[in-house]
């Protein structure tokens, strides 16, 4: 432990905020990242879930390479609430699949749980829900749910009741035995939520999972999530476009830069953690949303 | 010169030397012939490809020949090299069989496609069912070779005098181990391989000569054979396309089937197709031959 | 209703005029001579019938029993005019009954010799095609999985399983009769070697079918290799399975008909076929493959209807109408 | 959708498959001398029997590797007899197995491309025709279970009969029996496009050829390969069944029918091994072209 | 033509602003949708680019009907811009997809361009975007974006110069030679906005477009759609689930109810042509959102 940090990162992005590292609530500065490693050996609270240093990530295609990742600090602690914010294309979904175990970063390094990714996956430290919803046509709704039960081994009566729950949960009571090309994009996407979630994982990582919602719905999941996120003490890592939405339920938000993608302002989001949807009302919300925003510009001009 | 098409009962082999010793010693271009020669083989029905206008003159058996003509293909015998018959059933002397007494309880192999006419005729002059069982025969579809017997799936196996009773002494097995039922011994011999044409088309004089000349070229080829058996084996070589026949086989196949052709004149002998005849009339509810039909071609 | 009352009129004008055309042709040449006249009229009727047959293929019901009625009587109505062809033909060129019988002829014979034709059926279909059908498939099946899961062997085996399983049956028939004794199971396990193939390699595409996202979401449950394969894997490879299962309905018939060839006992629809055949007895060689013909599309047909109930969610089965 | 174009199918034997095939085959050989044994040894003890002579395990084990027409020839036998007649025979010899195998591998190559055009045709008929999907599927299904050996001979006879003899008759038979599978994959295929790649041609208005060549047929093309390779192997072995009615006279077929005809076991194995390395070749060349065609549609590795 | 209306739509929702017939800018009442049917006649100008009168659907499903549509009245002239704004299952896309003919309607009339939608579809009246990318795996991005070009016929100069204007357009310059799953899930749904521009269609029918992108990027493309439609004077039918969105672009917005799918409120929106993003802070702007956001609610409310 206690491994020196690249400065690479905090050098080439000289922007205010801290350069990436995550570790104390406040600023995260290289050095006290650096504190808090040290004493995580000691006093291992709060615990680091994600732990992401230096990490790139190359594409290789057929014309030439994609760099979707470059030189990436990160450091996710037990009861977060990330968001990852930033222009498309600029890899968010793509570290997220690195955390996730569906990716191989190029270089760099990656401890999930204090494990690598590969041995967090294959106990089931995860829940994921995927950009488009990814649901198999050959079962009903209510089975579509119920998969990661079947697989995790749950008792049928269990499942049937879980299935119910987070089927309610997501408003799609009366759709479990339709299939899902019966439903629309936004019963689907909210589908798959409930997939995620019914196998209760302490980690959840999410992938614009309320990109097709309306208002209202998107409002009241995110309320909903933010519930479950509170009771449960859940790590959230969350990807969205929407400025008000990452600002509402996160911790902190991580602002990325587009291709190759970095991480260029950290933003943390103090709000009381039973905190109601008014909140957004309140003028510390809309100052953290225009930091956001002006994090989000910074970046699309740094391409042109 | 005139086209003929002449289709083969079976594969080549010595069987059919005289008509490859005919073509290949010229004896078929000196009669003003020009000769195709269509090999034969297990699917292939003479009198199907006579009828359906693939051959102008074929070899059958008679039995096979006179059913053909009950089925309303009208063949004609223009002429009849094999004066003997070669069928047999050949029996392992270790089944215990002495006399076709012994058969009732035995599994015995048969060639079929309109080849089993004799057979029946046989078993039902013996009065033994072909239906299995203690009193009955076991009947057996065999294949081409001689395997059930070798293999032990079968008691006894049709074979011919000329070629699969040879196939089985080459593999070893010695002729004192074997107990032979010729057909021809036991009285229900019936005539093989004959040339056939249809009716109607010997109301064309000049397919009558052409058939003619063919005939007499036919037999001087077979005469040629009987005399050259070495050299007749090897022509049979030379046009066996698929490559797969063996020289000392040939040449065994060549002496027996002299035996059979010897003193032929290719003329049909009335008494020889009587008892073909009554042979098949005896066999109980097979081919019913009612008639004779006009036999003998006018080919001399 | 307006299409299915023009579809019936064309199809009962063509009808009389069959009944009169096999009227005609029956009572011999003297009547109506085989001229000219037959053979036009009967391609007029045909023309009429397609013209039938066209309106009726595209009547919609809204009724569900309706439209099933109509779905079976297309082809039904096509097979029995290709038949009337055949009859009118046969018969009316007075074609040799050794080349090709009249379907007259072998419909007769079907009920003569019914008793025959049980027995063959029972010794051909319900012993050598079953089983050698449900080992062949099961076989290739279980070595694509196999291969699937032991990488080893799908590059070391697939190569060489393809050596074996393109064995020409033709050649491999005489050999198993060697093997397995003249009786049924030599036929299975002829039925076994051909369609085990179109198995493999139809499970081996069919276990690749499945799209990356789909196969992540697995990963993300850490589903073990079994578990992959049973609640994605398989289903994904399902309609490339029933591919195989429907070439090999058929193919398993053809297989064991042929092995029939090479020795048997006297019974089998193989065996009587090449007997017939010798003793021109061409009325039951088609009595026989008729026979064939029903209990080999039957077998397709239970196939295709298992294939639409386990399959429903493939886009074959949802087209709408385009 | 996106996998079903990747899907890999039966892969040739490339370089990177050379050792565990190695493995696989000795495995296979070992098995093979064994079973030879096993199954030769009744006729060994026969042979020795009626020889009179006294004999070991040894003796038996080196007898049943060594017979001339055993039940199951040793792998070396027929290595050697297809040696002898593919390698030390010119290829103009009849007893060439060369020359054999080009006249069955003619005969499949015709037989399979016409199959495959008119299974394709077919497809696209049945796909698009709804008179001919309800009219002539159920009979194209039909015509595969009419055993082809049993009207083999009648087609050879008809077309014969129309002049056409030798090569196109063994052909015909080939792609009866060859289109099949291509007829099914295809329908299958042509259909598998999911509903909101057909909505988006929709939207174009496109017509019936534009849909099919732009969206339906490269949808088609991982079902048309699967079908491809069963179809190459099922046209050799109408080439093979074809050999036989055409009079037995040359190619594969021929000579295996004339081994079965003089039980000459060490023959028909190893024409029997040349036919399926022959159809291994050509399926193992199928896979080649259709791995060709996936990458060059974008197909992900 | 004047065909009388059915009373029961407006009946049946009796909230403030127009039941649903669309004809006159302001707030569309029923007398005064029927006078300019009436006069549409005579001067057909505003043409009714899409008329839609007393339309329902329903699927028909394993278990039992689901009704998406019913007895919806619509008409849009030629140079509107409607939004389509509804909870998710509403059924704005089945709305959508019955305007291209690509759903028939159980009952109902509806024309498009005075003709049926399958005669105009066969004319090629409209481009559609879908709520899912839809790109064909085995062709690049650039391929993919002139399809539509070669299905109708044009020369290979001019679609690659196309290609190149549109995915210009969109951001996507430099992933022409890529293939869709080579993209990010921002990248394939931009190449589809990119391909349903690219023939220049009069009409557009846009499920989502902008779902999947980040705020900047989809202000971006607010800008881009919105000056297209002002210099072309296309119509455009919207549909989107971000109210600020809805107000900013549209001329109309429609405010749809959950299942079975009506019309529950008509909004109009009078911003100038040649508005700016600024304008989304005017009161007017707010107050118009808040109307949409109170109608969303109301819609909500109807379900539980
Ligand atoms: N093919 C279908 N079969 C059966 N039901 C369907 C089908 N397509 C849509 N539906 C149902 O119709 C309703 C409306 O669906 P639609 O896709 O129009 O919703 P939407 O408003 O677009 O929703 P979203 O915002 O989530 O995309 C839904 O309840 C859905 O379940
Ligand atoms: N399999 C792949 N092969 C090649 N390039 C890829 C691949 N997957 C992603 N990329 C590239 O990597 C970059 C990042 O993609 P990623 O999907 O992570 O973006 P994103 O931030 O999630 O965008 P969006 O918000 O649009 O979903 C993109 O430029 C994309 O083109
Ligand atoms: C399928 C079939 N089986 C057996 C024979 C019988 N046969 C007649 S002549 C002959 C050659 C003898 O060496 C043989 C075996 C046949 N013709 N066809
Ligand atoms: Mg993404
Ligand atoms: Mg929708």
């Amino acid at each position: 432990m206690g491994r020196r940090r690249r400065p690479g990162a905090a050098a080439r992005h000289p922007r205010e905020g801290g350069p990436g590292e995550l570790s104390l609530p406040g600023q995260g500065a290289a050095m006290a990242g650096m504190a808090l490693r040290m004493t995580q050996t000691l006093a291992p609270s709060p615990k680091a879930v994600v732990d992401i240093e230096g990490l790139s990530l190359t594409f290789q295609t057929n014309d030439g390479p994609v760099y979707a990742l470059s030189n990436v600090d990160l450091r996710i602690a037990q009861g977060d609430f990330v968001s990852f914010i930033g222009p498309s294309g600029c890899g968010k979904t793509t570290l997220l699949r690195v955390i996730a175990d569906l990716e191989k970063a190029t270089s760099g390094k990656i401890s999930v749980n204090g494990l690598s990714p590969q041995e967090a996956r294959q106990k089931r430290a995860y829940g994921y829900v995927f950009q488009a919803p990814a649901l198999y046509p050959w079962r009903t709704i209510e089975r579509n749910v119920t998969l990661p039960l079947e697989i995790m081994g749950l008792p049928a009566a269990e499942r049937k009741e879980r299935a119910r729950r987070y089927l309610d949960l997501v408003n799609l009571s009366g759709f479990e035995r339709k299939f899902p090309w019966q439903l629309s994009g936004g019963m689907q996407q909210r589908a798959s939520i409930a997939r995620a979630l019914c196998f209760e994982p302490d980690l959840l990582l999410m992938d614009e999972p309320f990109g097709a919602l309306d208002e209202i719905v998107r409002d009241h999941l995110n309320e909903q999530l933010l519930g479950l996120w509170d009771k449960t003490g859940k790590t959230v890592v969350f990807v969205t476009h929407s400025i008000p939405e990452a600002v509402f339920l996160s911790t902190r938000i991580v602002v990325m830069s587009p291709r190759p993608g970095r991480i260029i302002d950290v933003i943390e989001s103090h709000f009381p953690r039973g905190r109601g949807l008014d909140i957004r009302e309140t003028p510390e919300f809309l100052k953290i949303a225009h930091r956001v925003r002006e994090g989000l510009r910074a970046g699309h001009a740094y391409e042109d | 010169a005139d086209k003929v098409t002449l289709q083969l009962k079976w594969v080549t082999q010595a069987q059919f030397a005289g008509y490859y010793v005919a073509k290949d010693k010229g004896l078929y271009e000196a009669a003003g012939l020009d000769v195709t020669i269509n090999p034969g083989g297990p699917d292939i029905a003479p009198p199907q490809i006579i009828a359906g206008g693939g051959a102008d003159v074929i070899i059958d058996w008679m039995p096979s020949a006179l059913a053909s003509r009950e089925k309303g293909v009208p063949l004609v015998n223009i002429a009849q090299p094999f004066k003997r018959s070669g069928m047999m059933l050949t029996c392992r002397k270790e089944t215990g069989i002495k006399t076709p007494a012994d058969f009732p309880g035995k599994t015995l192999g048969v060639w079929f496609y309109g080849n089993e006419y004799p057979f029946l005729s046989w078993m039902a002059k013996l009065g033994i069912p072909t239906t299995g069982g203690p009193k009955g025969v076991t009947v057996l579809k065999q294949g081409f070779n001689v395997d059930p017997l070798l293999q032990k799936q079968a008691d006894c196996i049709s074979t011919m005098t000329y070629n699969e009773y040879w196939q089985i002494i080459e593999a070893g097995v010695k002729p004192e181990e074997l107990i032979v039922f010729k057909y021809e011994d036991e009285g229900v011999a019936t005539l093989e391989d004959g040339l056939y044409v249809l009716e109607s088309k010997l109301k064309d004089p000049a397919f009558v000569d052409t058939m003619a000349r063919f005939v007499k070229a036919s037999m001087a080829g077979w005469e040629w054979a009987r005399q050259h058996p070495a050299e007749a084996a090897k022509i049979v070589l030379d046009n066996d396309a698929t490559g797969a026949q063996t020289e000392g086989h040939q040449v065994t196949m060549m002496e027996e089937i002299n035996k059979l052709t010897a003193g032929s004149t290719g003329a049909l002998d009335p008494a020889d197709y009587e008892r073909t005849v009554k042979t098949l009339l005896s066999g109980g509810s097979d081919p019913v031959i009612t008639k004779a039909p006009k036999a003998p071609g006018a080919t001399r | 209703m307006k299409t299915l009352r023009a579809a019936v009129a064309f199809l009962l004008f063509a009808l009389a005029g069959a009944i009169v055309a096999l009227f005609s042709v029956h009572t011999g040449p003297d009547v109506w001579p085989f001229s000219s006249g037959l053979w036009l009229s009967v391609l007029v009727l045909t023309v009429i019938a397609w013209q039938g047959l066209s309106t009726l293929a595209a009547f919609r019901s809204r009724n569900a029993r309706h439209q099933r009625l109509a779905d079976l009587a297309v082809p039904a109505i096509f097979g029995l005019w290709l038949v009337f062809l055949w009859e009118v033909v046969t018969v009316g060129a007075n074609v040799p009954q050794v080349l090709l019988p009249s379907p007259g002829l072998i419909v007769a014979r079907l009920f003569t010799s019914a008793d025959v034709l049980l027995a063959d059926f029972r010794q051909t279909f319900l012993q050598a095609v079953l089983a050698g059908y449900a080992l062949g498939c099961l076989g290739g099946f279980l070595v694509a999985i196999l291969a699937d899961r032991v990488p080893f062997l799908k590059r070391g085996l697939l190569p060489l399983g393809n050596l074996a399983s393109a064995l020409p049956i033709v050649g491999v028939a005489p050999i198993m009769v060697m093997w397995f004794g003249f009786d049924w199971p030599s036929k299975a396990a002829v039925v076994v070697i051909m369609t085990f193939f179109p198995m493999l390699v139809n499970t081996v595409a069919g276990l690749a079918a499945a799209s990356v996202q789909e196969r992540e979401l697995l990963d993300t449950y850490a589903a073990s290799y079994w578990q992959s394969l049973v609640s994605l894997r398989l289903p994904a490879a399902m309609p490339f399975i029933f591919n195989a299962l429907k070439i090999n309905s058929t193919l398993a018939l053809i297989g064991a008909i042929v092995a029939e060839f090479f020795g048997t006992p006297i019974v089998g629809m193989g065996f009587r076929i090449s007997t017939e055949v010798g003793r021109m007895n061409l009325d039951m060689v088609w009595a026989e493959i008729v026979l064939a013909a029903v209990a080999g599309s039957a077998f397709y047909g239970l196939v295709a209807m298992a294939e639409r109930r386990l399959t429903f969610w493939h886009p074959s089965y949802r087209q709408r109408g385009v | 959708m996106a996998a079903a174009i990747t899907a890999p199918g039966l892969r040739g034997i490339s370089a990177g498959d050379a050792v565990p095939v190695a493995v696989v085959s000795l495995g296979l050989l070992v098995l093979w001398y064994a079973a030879a044994v096993w199954l030769n040894a009744d006729l060994q003890i026969d042979a020795f029997a009626r020889q009179g002579a006294d004999w070991t395990t040894g003796d038996l084990i080196a007898g049943t590797w060594a017979q001339e027409r055993p039940l199951l020839p040793a792998p070396h036998q027929v290595a050697a007899e297809m040696w002898a007649t593919i390698v030390d025979t010119a290829i103009t010899s009849k007893r060439s197995l060369v020359y054999h195998g080009w006249v069955t591998l003619s005969s499949t190559l015709l037989g399979f491309a016409a199959g495959t055009l008119l299974g394709i045709v077919l497809a696209v008929g049945i796909v698009h025709v709804r008179a001919l999907e309800k009219s002539l599927l159920p009979w194209i299904i039909a015509s595969q279970t009419i055993p082809i050996l049993a009207i083999a001979p009648m087609v050879i006879v008809v077309l014969g009969a129309v002049g056409l003899k030798g090569l196109i008759p063994k052909a015909v038979i080939s792609t009866y029996l060859c289109f099949f599978p291509v007829v099914i994959g295809m329908v299958k295929g042509l259909r598998a496009p999911d509903l909101l790649q057909m909505d988006l041609m929709r939207t174009y208005n496109a017509s019936g050829a534009q849909t099919f060549f732009k969206l339906r047929w490269p949808t088609a093309l991982p079902f048309l390969f699967a079908s491809l390779k069963v179809a190459i192997a099922i046209s050799l072995v109408g080439a093979i069944i074809a050999e036989l009615p055409t009079g037995a006279q040359a190619g594969l077929g021929a000579r295996l029918l004339a081994g079965s005809y003089y039980g000459q076991t060490i023959q028909i194995w190893s024409a029997l091994i040349t036919a399926a390395l022959l159809a291994a070749a050509l399926v193992a060349l199928m896979s080649l072209i259709e791995r060709a065609v996936l990458r060059a549609m974008g197909g992900r590795p």
